[in-house]
């Protein structure tokens, strides 16, 4: 058992560091955020082309550098810590997460390579109503045609592939879709958080062709259900890495504001409040780690679904829970400039607010846990 | 101990009713429900002409005394009022800082000279007042008043320089009430002034604050140079903190129970939203919009027991409470109004960031908590006024 | 509109504030804790025959003071502060409530005298696994006799009389039982809380008379529910009590205690902590006090059941919570002492704790407001 | 970073657990399960009849090094060990302190002698310790020890003075580990020494100390002239805050692992009975448990991150979260236990005051927040050590 990072992880993280720091400066992120895509071109080049992140967990056969979720975690963390506007949590943890599992065919290969050469791809499995649910009515495929809509795509307005989750009679098919055709519409949802783009796509009539298969059926279903597990696990490291940077930008305003002659920082009801935030994100941490370890298993098929879901669950709920109670106490510790828009810390608690919500809130995690604990197995 | 009100007062409540119905109309119609917090930067020319509609109907500064135009309305009478102005969805009050703080103190304080010639303009609804006490450094820290007031003897005139913040209304304002210090020897609370000072002359400047919601309500005010005639100044030199503190008495009190009606209609929105898009089956949303309910409800009777026990402006327990209790309840609300509103929450209204009542309210909500008094100096208040704890040692800065 | 005491309010509460004070110290309710019956029969004795409180709410033409239940609380609420041991409670919140409602009838005339009297009473209205909801079992009525057990119930150990909801076939019916026959077996539960003493009572095969019965039908099924929320009521106002004192004894150890050269009550985070208490408590004193308004338009018919089921979930869930947070954050403001069996604070902790599951946890009272909200009508 | 424990480590678990099988029953079968917090004044003799059996097995102090009789284990040999012991329903150790705190600081600070004299006793499981830190006056302030030890050169012997309180097992131990002040004219960290005193001799009188629970697990202790030999100081005079903090430093580590399978214990036994009485399908109450299941998977998550990356007995950044995180979660399942139990949470198992399992628990979980280091001390370090925030001022007392 070695439940830390090694030399090589600790590496990747320090460069992903680096990196943002460098390139998602605060003015960089409100350039992005009011950019056509909703984040910067030459940014994402350079992540594609110079650190290659987009190669993480291909296999290396494939071309990739057959790394895991626990490197993938590590560097969407980076990415949340400095509110990188990005399409690269669509690109990797959603269309790579989904590619990786499908079998061997050429939409498969297509896709691969594409990423690999440093396009972007996310994954569709809304409905029009963003429901991603059994109740989602899904787009359909009928008379060899797909029909629908779905909203609340991560980066869905500028994905240059699509791993469309439809409905086929009954079953359950994965494709793989250009949207680059007269046949899909696709527009930019404005959101609370506009750090993280979300598009809505219609798909009007569009031609299948056997090519565009990835798989269907309970192979299909099984792919999807992992993947939102997936998704789950990353966008906790997101979430951990919100409530880092909005603790440390914190803990850096209230030791400079003087108040009564005092810095606040030396109030003991502020440094409590720190301490209770602290206390949060690093059992936010623990259980993100834990989780990207249960990822990794799973891929390699050494872990069980239940064991994937409750992961995922403990997770996203304790990463949820900790960057918007970390955000809005940033708020309150900036008292009166925390809401004003000039400060950052509002950023955070917004994008705080759309991860937590994204997949499925912190109860309805407890339910289901509570559902594999008193009705089901727990791993 | 009675909960209902006197035949007399029910006749009132259909009077006030009856007007609001009448006048609440045409061209006020689509003012109804706006401009309250958070949202107070919209529709201000209508505001005002509604302000005006308002004084004609005899509606303004009800509670003042008859000699000064008002109604000398009861505690009751005030409470049925704001009841039934916030249910007919009567507009954000751009008046409100004259006639429910400024008006009180200038009567309380105010030289016969100075009452007569800022009264009536606030009773017509047609002068309108902003606050000049928080300033950049001091934050929740009034006694650091930074703002510095000389009175120039070649003129006869004071001279005011430094920075007001968190200034609502700025622009529309005609005065501004500005703590400044009078006494560069003194420090804290000693050494002030309060002065009353025309927005409308070369050296007061506004710059608008925008929020996390995209809009301004708050602005920042500079004073370089900017004057104030002797007769401006209200209360001696070194009387500041005494009426800046009178005037923020007045601040809690019958209006409360106005804005709760609005927080109701809040939560009626989110209740008919629940209802609509099936969140209402989802037991935690349900304890939740319990919650809030039965909060609600509460903060109603603390406020029926703090008005009924209220002498004049005197603070008693149960009003230290109040701010830290409803603003929090509030946040709970607007994080509630988001859960309820499932995938809908992040999908704002239009483009560029438009957001929608809801929406708007949650963001703005994380205000609440912070402004008129962070919810840590209120617990401070509560244990160390109410409850006699000792008081926070201040530092040596 | 005047939501304050009067002067004859006032002063009912400040005579039983003196008195509670004077009998009602730690070493009386530690041997009243550990007695017979679990109360003092002098200070019981002083209570009906020199403060006569069990007349409070008995009408005036009945030899009553002809007072109502914001006269009531007052009383329970300073019966709460000092942790007082009496069937005051059982008497004359829930046997005297139920009798109040029921028509005139010989048994009702008996009891009403009985208690006016001085002797105990109390309200049977629970199974033999302590429920009060529609899922108990109540005793049953067959062939003429009474037959069931029931458990939880309020000084059931030793109340002189009894009223008792039973069921007969579909029927619910309202008895009055004097419970020295050998047909009525009781005994002491032995309780977490030591100052509330409850019993279970079996009833077997005893014989009814006509001269029992109270009421029956619907008219009981309405009295029986109106019962329960004005003991939610009179629970929340002894709570409302428990909190109080919880706080100003936390306050005065605070500040006698010294750690680190100060008192404890000089640090930021203490300060808070009460102030916190404080929302609680007072918040919750407004709603009992609303609540009592409530109680008495209700039993005038100016108010109706679900207003008087809204009035009462409030107080009762608001009070649960403060006085359980008051009398824990007592516990940890006391420190080291606060665990000893030594110092009074852990015996409010118990009575808060056994109050506020006394007729519904608080979630129980939010779901039931939230079906009153959302399926069907509120006040 | 792997989860899997390695071939060798799994081989270890096996052999632990097959000789917790055959050696945990008969004469021990009715104390598993028992002993642990809050009710560590239960068996206490065969839990010593147990220490012993585990010291012929080699299972006692297997973190030691081998030179003291020790296996040297590794931590996720510890972590394996502990976890056993959890899961087989061991006993709690009456050997604990004497093992996990008292012989490591033997072993850093004592001399050959010291070390001679003492190890074999906690390692045969035959002699144990108690604590001597808290006092009445001094609470978490460890720096105010008013204990004093004066060296009387007559005798070559130390005289201690003073009271010492909430330490464990008093009455069953040889030895207790005093801190006391050896130079009046110093305070706080300064002139303490650390001395080890004998339990059996007339200057030392034990009063138990009755708990909310009517059980008394915890002491008051009373050192009247009582006599420490002059070899009996660990380290020299002065040296003694040193000493203490080191001991304390031991004190979080791999035993955390096994008090989470306490835990596990009795959130199954939650569990139970929610499904039992009907409780599981209350939504709150689901809410709750997956909450609980979900603190308890995180708080092993945590001390697998803290025992991973822990040097020695380095204090780390998630290590200071850990007592606030234990305690504040087992306050709420006591919580949660009550609630779960329903009517019969108020119903204990027989007169006096005879508690089940979970009331217990309940009741005691309200000082798992106050003893060593209440959550208010917890916060501070927290906010002084790992965030570097300004510390407390102290008072002048």
């Amino acid at each position: 058992m070695e439940f830390r990072f090694t030399e090589e992880q600790l590496m990747i993280q320090d460069m992903a560091a680096s990196f943002v720091d460098e390139v998602s400066t605060s003015e960089a992120v409100r350039a992005a955020m009011l950019s056509d895509k909703g984040y910067d071109e030459e940014t994402w080049q350079r992540i594609t082309q110079e650190l290659c992140w987009q190669a993480l967990t291909i296999d290396e056969e494939a071309g990739g550098l057959g790394l895991g979720y626990v490197e993938l975690v590590a560097l969407l963390e980076q990415a949340g810590r400095k509110l990188l506007c990005s399409p690269f949590f669509g690109t990797a943890c959603l269309a790579l997460s989904a590619l990786k599992q499908c079998p061997v065919s050429p939409a498969k290969q297509t896709a691969i390579e594409a990423i690999l050469a440093g396009q972007t791809a996310t994954l569709v499995h809304t409905d029009s109503a963003g429901r991603w649910d059994d109740s989602a009515q899904l787009p359909c495929i009928k008379s060899g045609a797909l029909e629908g809509i779905a909203s609340h795509v991560v980066n869905g307005d500028s994905a240059e592939w699509l791993v469309v989750a439809a409905r086929e009679n009954d079953a359950l098919v994965l494709l793989l879709v250009s949207p680059a055709c007269p046949q899909v519409k696709r527009r930019a949802l404005t959101t609370m958080d506009q750090t993280r783009r979300l598009g809505g796509i219609q798909f009007n009539q569009l031609p299948l062709e056997a090519a565009h298969r990835l798989c269907e059926g309970e192979l299909a279903e099984r792919i999807l259900a992992a993947c939102l597990e997936l998704a789950r696990i990353g966008a906790a490291a997101d979430m951990v890495g919100v409530a880092q940077q909005a603790l440390d930008s914190s803990v850096g305003y209230i030791q400079e504001r003087v108040q009564f002659g005092r810095t606040i920082a030396s109030f003991q009801a502020v440094k409590h409040k720190c301490a209770d935030v602290m206390l949060k994100l690093e059992s936010s941490r623990s259980s993100l780690y834990y989780a990207a370890c249960i990822a990794d298993e799973y891929l390699a098929n050494h872990a069980s679904m239940a064991a994937l879901q409750e992961a995922a669950s403990i997770a996203n709920a304790y990463a949820s829970e900790a960057a918007f109670f970390a955000a809005g106490v940033g708020i309150q510790l900036h008292g009166g400039v925390g809401i004003t828009s000039e400060y950052d810390i509002q950023l955070y608690f917004k994008r705080a607010r759309a991860l937590e919500a994204y997949l499925g809130l912190p109860h309805w995690h407890r339910e289901r846990l509570a559902s594999m604990l008193l009705e089901g197995d727990v791993a | 101990m009675k909960l209902s009100f006197s035949a007399a007062d029910e006749a009132f409540r259909v009077e006030v009713a009856q007007w609001l119905q009448d006048n609440l109309t045409g061209e006020f119609e689509h003012i109804r429900f706006r401009g309250g917090p958070g949202d107070e930067h919209v529709f201000v020319e209508e505001r005002k002409r509604w302000e005006q509609r308002l004084a004609e109907g005899g509606w303004t500064c009800i509670a003042w005394p008859e000699a000064f135009g008002g109604k000398q309305a009861t505690i009751e009478q005030q409470v049925i009022f704001n009841e039934e102005y916030a249910r007919a969805g009567g507009p954000g009050r751009v008046g409100h800082i004259g006639e429910t703080l400024m008006g009180p103190t200038l009567i309380e304080f105010g030289t016969p000279e100075q009452q007569a010639k800022y009264l009536p303009g606030i009773r017509a609804g047609r002068e309108y007042w902003c606050q000049g006490y928080s300033e950049p450094g001091a934050g929740s820290d009034l006694g650091n008043v930074k703002t510095r007031a000389v009175f120039d003897e070649a003129t006869q005139q004071w001279r005011i320089n430094g920075q007001k913040v968190w200034t609502s209304l700025a622009h529309e304002s005609h005065y501004c009430f500005v703590v400044a210090r009078t006494d560069p020897n003194q420090v804290g609370h000693k050494g002030l002034g309060f002065f009353m000072v025309a927005m409308d002359q070369l050296g007061v400047t506004i710059r608008p604050i925008e929020q996390l919601t995209g809009t301004a309500e708050f602005n920042e005010v500079f004073f370089d140079d900017a004057v104030c005639a002797a007769d401006d100044i209200l209360g001696a030199p070194g009387q500041g903190w005494a009426v800046a503190m009178a005037l923020l008495g007045y601040e809690r009190g019958v209006s409360t129970l106005g804005q709760q009606m609005l927080f109701q209609n809040e939560l009626d929105e989110i209740i008919r939203v629940a209802k609509t898009n099936g969140t209402s089956q989802d037991p935690s949303i349900r304890q939740r919009i319990a919650e809030a309910h039965m909060g609600l409800k509460t903060m109603r009777y603390n406020s029926m027991r703090m008005l009924s026990g209220a002498e004049g402006s005197q603070l008693n327990r149960e009003a230290m409470i109040y701010k830290l209790y409803w603003s929090s309840w509030h946040r709970n609300l607007g994080k509630l109004a988001m859960d309820v509103m499932g995938e809908q929450a992040e999908i704002l209204e239009a483009a560029p960031y438009e957001l929608n009542r809801l929406q708007s309210m949650f963001l703005f909500t994380r205000a609440d908590t912070i402004y008129g008094g962070t919810n840590q100096i209120q617990r401070n208040l509560i244990a160390e006024r109410a409850l006699g704890l000792p008081r926070e040692p201040r530092g040596q800065s």
